[in-house]
């Protein structure tokens, strides 16, 4: 390109700079993976273990026991008849589809992939709301995490660690805990504060106002953080399937690859049944929490 | 009151707090005289306060009054340090506060100060009951140690039957009550109360006002109350301080307020109090009145005023009655005073007028002031009464 | 020239071969036969979807049929869809395969009985009792002749696990960290491609070719006694519209002659892989360098104009 | 599968039946596509042609124009310089980089489908605020758009629409909109009732009491909606390249079939940093229009 | 007042209220007299009104009065029908507004009623300007039209300078009278002030009374007025209605509800009041007084009352002072009455009681009561007036 066309072109880096520039970092990644990638994948053994267990323990489980025990826990979080019905008749309609199998696999990394990111994410969420310093350093971190294309960070997850479940979840993770951490942050900081000012006036220390006053309030955002967390979660699935997690995202992949239209709505399906129950129990269970706001319903 | 030596509680120097962005540029100007108006208009800051200097004694009740917006609620946040001067220093039992680390200044709140807030403060996400005892479990009490308590301060402000409703279910004066009961319930040392009463009805509020002198004088709590309402500052206050645009005007006894305004502004203040509530008989009586000691006629002539036409007579027992110079006259030295004094009742220093003023009404003479061990201490003269009622 | 070319649309496919065919078909469309050429990009199934349904993207470069083969049958029946040529003259070449480092090390496993025997050696990822096989991603049609070959060599009684990798992506990842590492490796993968044009891998000879078997049992799904045998080459095709064959007979009689022999791709992918280059800068390469093997695929008419366009470049 | 063995398995439909009913539906959308594919397609036609206007004009207009012009409309919902200098320097990088075109592209893209989002959003986040009806049915909707698979549905899209720009709107805008949705929804339930009610007393009617209270009282949530719409958008924008939509995500698939992580990286980010321009520039915008909030910082 | 028939602007009938899940359900409990309490213990409602039958008059100042949590707020909150009741009609302008569409009750809300809350309840995102506008402003006027006026009544309210703060700038009693502004901003028929000036200061506190009378005599509004400080209800209100749990116990004159009060309640209620203010001359005054006519000692004697030891003297010009009998014992028949009468002054029978306290106690005679045509129509006895301030 003539060096003259800077008016109409671009007048970017040659191709060669960008060349050398790219094998450089490329390399420098490569070597670095090779050097570290095994310790750093032994970190990850534990968890790696429990994901497999508790797999396996959903899966060689008679159904009708996973069934069961999953109602019990719908019925024991949200106190709704209702809601447990819906949950057995969607769980039922499932297994009769044929999708038991995949579902529980679904069912377990999600349960992980969703309780660590809230456990992760409420803390840092947090910590944002309490230092603005935090918040400025983690918000483009958020940003990145939410845009970055999966793919970007899939490949050198996966020459980092293998393909499998701890990619997974990482994926996951990295993919669902923005929400829960800018809601949680943004439900703490539109707390009244007057009301904290009257915790702080009667001697209550951080943490008492934390879980005293600023959690408790902030909670109907903070719920619609965790729907939202639940809700990426899940639409990773399929991604995370392209990586080597078992589950409702290998029969998504296969029915595009096929055309098969209807096996692939009722993988997706069952997928957003797995959200809708993910999403209404921790919601029932959050509402019954909050007896202060009956009449008026948030969400 | 104010004449035993107290020790000093609270002692604020030199406090200024300044609203906006940019105070501490905007003091200088304060501190040179600038008023809260120009302040306002000019920079777009507002004067909170100005040059507070200010004892609080052990044991008193200390009110602050003053126009909306002076500056009150401001003031008072600063005794637990809910906000922090512009500049200046507060002293809490000798400590300066503005230098407690963390864990003290919360330690401190805990255990020294409990608050009444004006907008009341109130967590909406906990019940009645739990807000009451939040101050204890704050501390660490468990819900099974405190809930007795809390009960039975729910039960004194009235809201027995309550316990389980949340504050958005309450009125105004019941919410009210709740922070009152709230910071009652903490047994700390010191109560700051803003306007803590403003939303009772008049019945709720005198329990209260009986509830809260009875609190000072067994517990000897020292009180710091903001009330706009004057008739309650004088009844509670033993000083009363008065703030305008953030200065101090004035501090000083009811009885100062009322009759030795500083300015202008204080006189209009104190002028619609009800003086007859507000002044005790002892302010408005003549002091040093002479009076007749004996049963008989005899030693009635002996010390009986000159140039009084009827005089107050006492005997070893104290005030009997009134006799007159026309009835002395009628009778014999031998007499005696028996069934010849007029029944014109005696009253005590610390009576309020408006007590006094229906028996003046009733008769055309003095009345004998007597103090507690039965002595004369002054008269009552109904014209002075009259200039007292009628500046 | 070709008046009635028009504007043409090209499926512009995320891997490198095929972007760089679409990029040389645009550069000879364009400059050659005056088409309005617009590159679109799109994977696999989403631009074969369109183009039966919509009749747009016009031409696929570089289709692998195997991987929806029933779609393609059924719509070039249809008269949808139009082959032009084999894209790649050799077919695409498939196989399980073993690093070369492997093989130095145990060279038995160059043959799949060395394998089973070394099975071990190949741990799984997520179980270090069990070996793993990575297979073909999720409902490529290559899933189903991995697991006939998978079931035939009967791999799972030597303690052999199928690993689905998920998607090619995952399959390339886990090729890539293996190499890097020098770490044992096992799977399915094909060729040409930058991949195996980038790391030294040999294929585990099965023994014999039995095309026969392979098409009537290996690739069917309800196979019940599928035998061992190695992968025929696979078809890799440029397909158009069939509505565009009409429309546009010089272009498409191009396409028809438009072909390459794996060596040359592979040496083509390697250039591209050493310079990160991405299609257009491949084609560009090419036809500067390779004016013998292109000009046979044009009338001296066009190859003229072409070689005009390539110095105004 | 023997039919004792329902203890442990699950008794599902037969093969042949599920094989029967994917194929019954499979066919019959195939069928209603071709009937009506091309009059639904023809809908879409103004929008085709405006999204074609925009890309042209932003990729052919000479880049400084652009820049100029980008430059100016930041500062003037922002007010701020340092953004506007933040967004200078990653544009000129994206420039250097060689991404100049494929930004513009995502850029012309993404700005219809965000604002589309937000158009079509907060209204309906306002319904379901103000009608428990519409939440409960308005709900199960979003949840449905947000965890089914892309993949699921885009084929049918594609098969209805062609591969191009139009699915890949749809797509991203059924992936994008459900947050703004439900925190518009979120925020409004949560604005003070007693402000409410002084509204309703002085007569203010169902819009007067919308527009002058509940939105304003509710924009930081809403526009905390806003922002993950945004996010999401953009996290859209390589399955949307994977339906002929041409800009970043294009580079970026291509990097992952060949493993060039810089150049994945480079895309990856040049997408990050378009997330944080538009984000900084509407919280900013938004900001500045909420002057009672000065001093606390929500978000 | 009380005198003119005012025609009934507001009336409410047999009006229920019950706070809970299902109120419908409770009502018939509460309708067969279960109380309050008991109501709440066992089902878990809280009686708000019960049975509340009203009429307010127009352009009366109608206060209504009650203990903490009587139902006072919720009673004010159905005449706007910003709470539906359970039972009962509501007739404003003797149109059921229970039965008004929306779109006409949107129209009466804008400009029929304007109301000032107890918790402010102002728009934290607008300025204090846009605050006082916002009822202007819904009707559709445009700022430059409705700022003018907003200007002026912030000035009144003494917030002049404040126009572009928020409301979370500014004190209670600010943010109260920017309520105040707000309301009477709108030109509103019918002003609902829900303790309306429970924040202010006293001095802003009587600027506002007056303001307020100002605006009924001036703009005969009708104004209906929650206080719970029982001088301003009495200084205030035409009449008074005091709720107890959500009934209604006496409505009446202000001197009704202090001089004969319905039952304990009201008289607890009415025992704190300030009499002095309360009440006024005619209330306590002895009718039918006789008194003496002319100008001369003969035109005295014969019209001299006989069993009385002084009388008051008028000519045709008016009051002129008093005799005494003695003094006219010691006159000639011709002698004119000039200089010879005792100076008392004469009250008018609408002075509060509070005036002429003063007077009393200065004068051992009874003080004459004179109308504004100068009648005499009555005198006041300082016994009975002793009798009244100390019941
Ligand atoms: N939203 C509500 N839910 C439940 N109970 C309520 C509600 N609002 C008011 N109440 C109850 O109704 C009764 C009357 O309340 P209201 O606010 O009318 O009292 P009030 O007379 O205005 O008292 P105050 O002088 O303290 O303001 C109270 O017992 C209160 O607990
Ligand atoms: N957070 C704040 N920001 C800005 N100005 C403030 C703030 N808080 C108080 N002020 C200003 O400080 C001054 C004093 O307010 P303060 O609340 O102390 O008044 P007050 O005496 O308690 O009045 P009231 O009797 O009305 O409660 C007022 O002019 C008010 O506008
Ligand atoms: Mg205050
Ligand atoms: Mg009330």
């Amino acid at each position: 390109m003539a060096n003259s066309s800077w008016l109409t072109e671009f007048p970017d880096m040659s191709r060669r700079e960008l060349l050398s520039f790219r094998q450089t970092l490329d390399g420098a990644y490569r070597d670095f993976s090779r050097e570290y990638g095994d310790t750093i994948e032994s970190l990850f053994d534990p968890l790696l273990s429990f994901l497999i267990w508790f797999e396996d323990l959903l899966i060689s489980t008679p159904w009708w026991i996973v069934l069961g025990a999953v109602l019990g826990l719908v019925y024991y979080a949200s106190r709704s008849l209702k809601l447990s019905a819906g949950v057995l008749v969607s769980l039922l309609a499932i297994g009769y589809f044929g999708m038991w199998e995949d579902t529980m696999r679904t069912l377990s990394i999600i349960t992980v992939c969703t309780l660590m990111s809230i456990a992760i994410g409420i803390p840092i969420g947090i910590l944002m709301a309490q230092s603005d310093r935090a918040r400025s350093i983690i918000t483009p971190l958020l940003d990145i995490m939410q845009t970055m294309p999966a793919f970007v960070y899939l490949i050198p997850v996966v020459m980092l660690l293998g393909i499998g479940k701890i990619p997974g979840v990482i994926a996951v993770i990295i993919y669902a805990i923005p929400p829960v951490i800018r809601l949680t942050n943004l439900g703490i900081r539109l707390v009244d504060t007057e009301t904290l000012e009257a915790a702080t006036a009667y001697g209550a220390t951080r943490s008492q106002r934390l879980f005293g006053v600023q959690l408790p309030l902030a909670m109907p955002t903070i719920m619609a953080g965790i729907n939202q967390t639940i809700m990426m979660a899940l639409a990773m699935v399929v991604v995370a399937s392209m990586i080597g997690v078992k589950g409702l995202g290998q029969p998504v992949l296969k029915s595009i690859t096929n055309q098969y239209f209807t096996l692939g709505l009722l993988n997706g399906l069952a997928i957003v049944a797995l959200a809708i129950i993910f999403d209404r129990v921790s919601q029932t269970y959050a509402k019954r929490a909050q007896k202060h706001l009956e009449g008026s319903n948030h969400g | 009151m104010g004449n035993t030596e107290q020790d000093i509680l609270i002692k604020i120097e030199g406090l200024y707090q300044i609203f906006g962005k940019t105070p501490k540029k905007v003091l200088q100007k304060v501190k040179d005289g600038a008023s809260k108006d120009d302040v306002l208009a000019q920079t777009g800051h507002t004067v909170g306060l100005q040059d507070i200097n200010l004892d609080v004694k052990r044991g008193e009740i200390f009110v602050i009054m003053g126009l909306s917006g002076s500056g009150k609620s401001t003031l008072i946040r600063h005794f637990n340090r809910l906000i922090d001067p512009t500049a200046g220093k507060i002293l809490v039992d000798g400590e300066d506060i503005m230098e407690l680390p963390q864990k003290e200044l919360t330690e401190f709140r805990r255990h020294k100060m409990a608050m009444v807030f004006q907008h009341f403060g109130l967590m909406p996400h906990r019940s009645v009951l739990d807000n009451v005892g939040y101050g204890l479990s704050i501390k660490g009490l468990k819900k099974n140690e405190w809930k007795p308590k809390a009960t039975s301060w729910l039960d004194t402000v009235g809201l027995a039957g309550y316990e389980d409703q949340f504050p958005s279910q309450l009125s105004g004066g019941q919410q009210q009550r709740v922070g009152l009961a709230r910071a009652l319930c903490t047994d700390a040392e010191i109560l700051l109360m803003d306007e803590a009463f403003s939303a009772l009805d008049p019945l709720i509020r005198s329990e209260m006002q009986d509830q809260l002198i009875e609190l000072q004088e067994t517990l000897h709590k020292t009180i710091i109350f903001i009330t706009h309402d004057l008739d309650e500052a004088l009844r509670l206050g033993d000083r009363i301080a008065v703030l305008k645009d953030g200065k101090l005007v004035q501090v000083g006894t009811p009885v100062d307020i009322v009759l030795n305004p500083v300015d202008e502004y204080v006189t209009a203040f104190a002028k619609d109090v009800n003086r007859a509530k507000a002044l005790s008989v002892a302010t408005v009586m003549t002091e040093n009145t002479d009076k007749v000691l004996g049963t008989t006629v005899r030693e009635a002539r002996k010390s009986f005023p000159e140039n009084q036409s009827y005089a107050f007579v006492f005997d070893h027992e104290g005030y009997k009655g009134i006799l007159t110079k026309k009835t002395l006259a009628s009778l014999q030295d031998s007499d005696s005073l028996d069934g010849k004094l007029l029944d014109v009742s005696s009253i005590a220093p610390n009576q309020l007028l408006e007590d006094v003023i229906p028996l003046s009404l009733n008769t055309q003479f003095d009345i004998p002031v007597v103090d507690k061990y039965r002595q004369l201490i002054g008269r009552l003269e109904a014209s002075k009464l009259a200039d007292v009622l009628a500046p | 020239a070709d008046t009635e070319c028009g504007s043409v649309t090209i499926a512009d496919m995320n891997w490198k071969s095929a972007s760089f065919i679409a990029n040389l078909d645009k550069f000879i469309l364009e400059n050659g036969y005056g088409c309005d050429v617009e590159l679109v990009p799109g994977d696999t199934v989403a631009a074969i979807t369109s183009m039966v349904e919509k009749g747009e993207p016009d031409i696929a470069p570089e289709l692998w049929t195997n991987s929806a083969k029933d779609v393609i049958d059924k719509a070039v029946s249809e008269k949808k869809l139009s082959i032009a040529s084999a894209s790649l003259s050799d077919g695409g070449e498939e196989g399980f395969w073993v690093p070369e480092y492997m093989v130095k090390k145990y060279p038995e496993v160059a043959t799949i009985e060395g394998v089973i025997k070394h099975a071990d050696k190949f741990p799984h990822p997520e179980s270090d009792s069990k070996s793993g096989f990575f297979g073909c991603p999720a409902g490529w049609s290559c899933q189903i002749s991995n697991q006939n070959l998978f079931k035939a060599m009967n791999l799972a009684d030597a303690g052999f696990e199928f690993v689905d990798p998920g998607s090619a992506a995952g399959l390339d990842g886990s090729l890539s960290r293996a190499y890097e590492r020098q770490e044992p490796w096992f799977g399915y993968y094909w060729a040409p491609t930058a991949l195996l044009g980038k790391y030294k891998m040999v294929k585990v000879d099965f023994g014999k070719t039995d095309v026969e078997e392979f098409t009537t049992c290996t690739t069917q799904e309800n196979c019940l006694d599928p035998k061992v045998t190695m992968y025929p080459p696979s078809p890799v095709f440029t397909v158009t519209t069939s509505e565009f064959e009409n429309r546009a007979p010089g272009a498409f009689s191009y396409l028809k002659q438009r072909s390459f022999k794996n060596d040359n791709m592979s040496s083509l992918l390697a250039w591209m892989e050493e310079n990160q280059a991405d299609g257009q800068y491949g084609a560009e390469y090419f036809m500067f360098n390779n004016e013998a093997v292109w000009s046979k695929w044009v009338d001296a008419e066009t190859k003229a104009k072409l070689i005009k366009a390539l110095d105004s470049l």
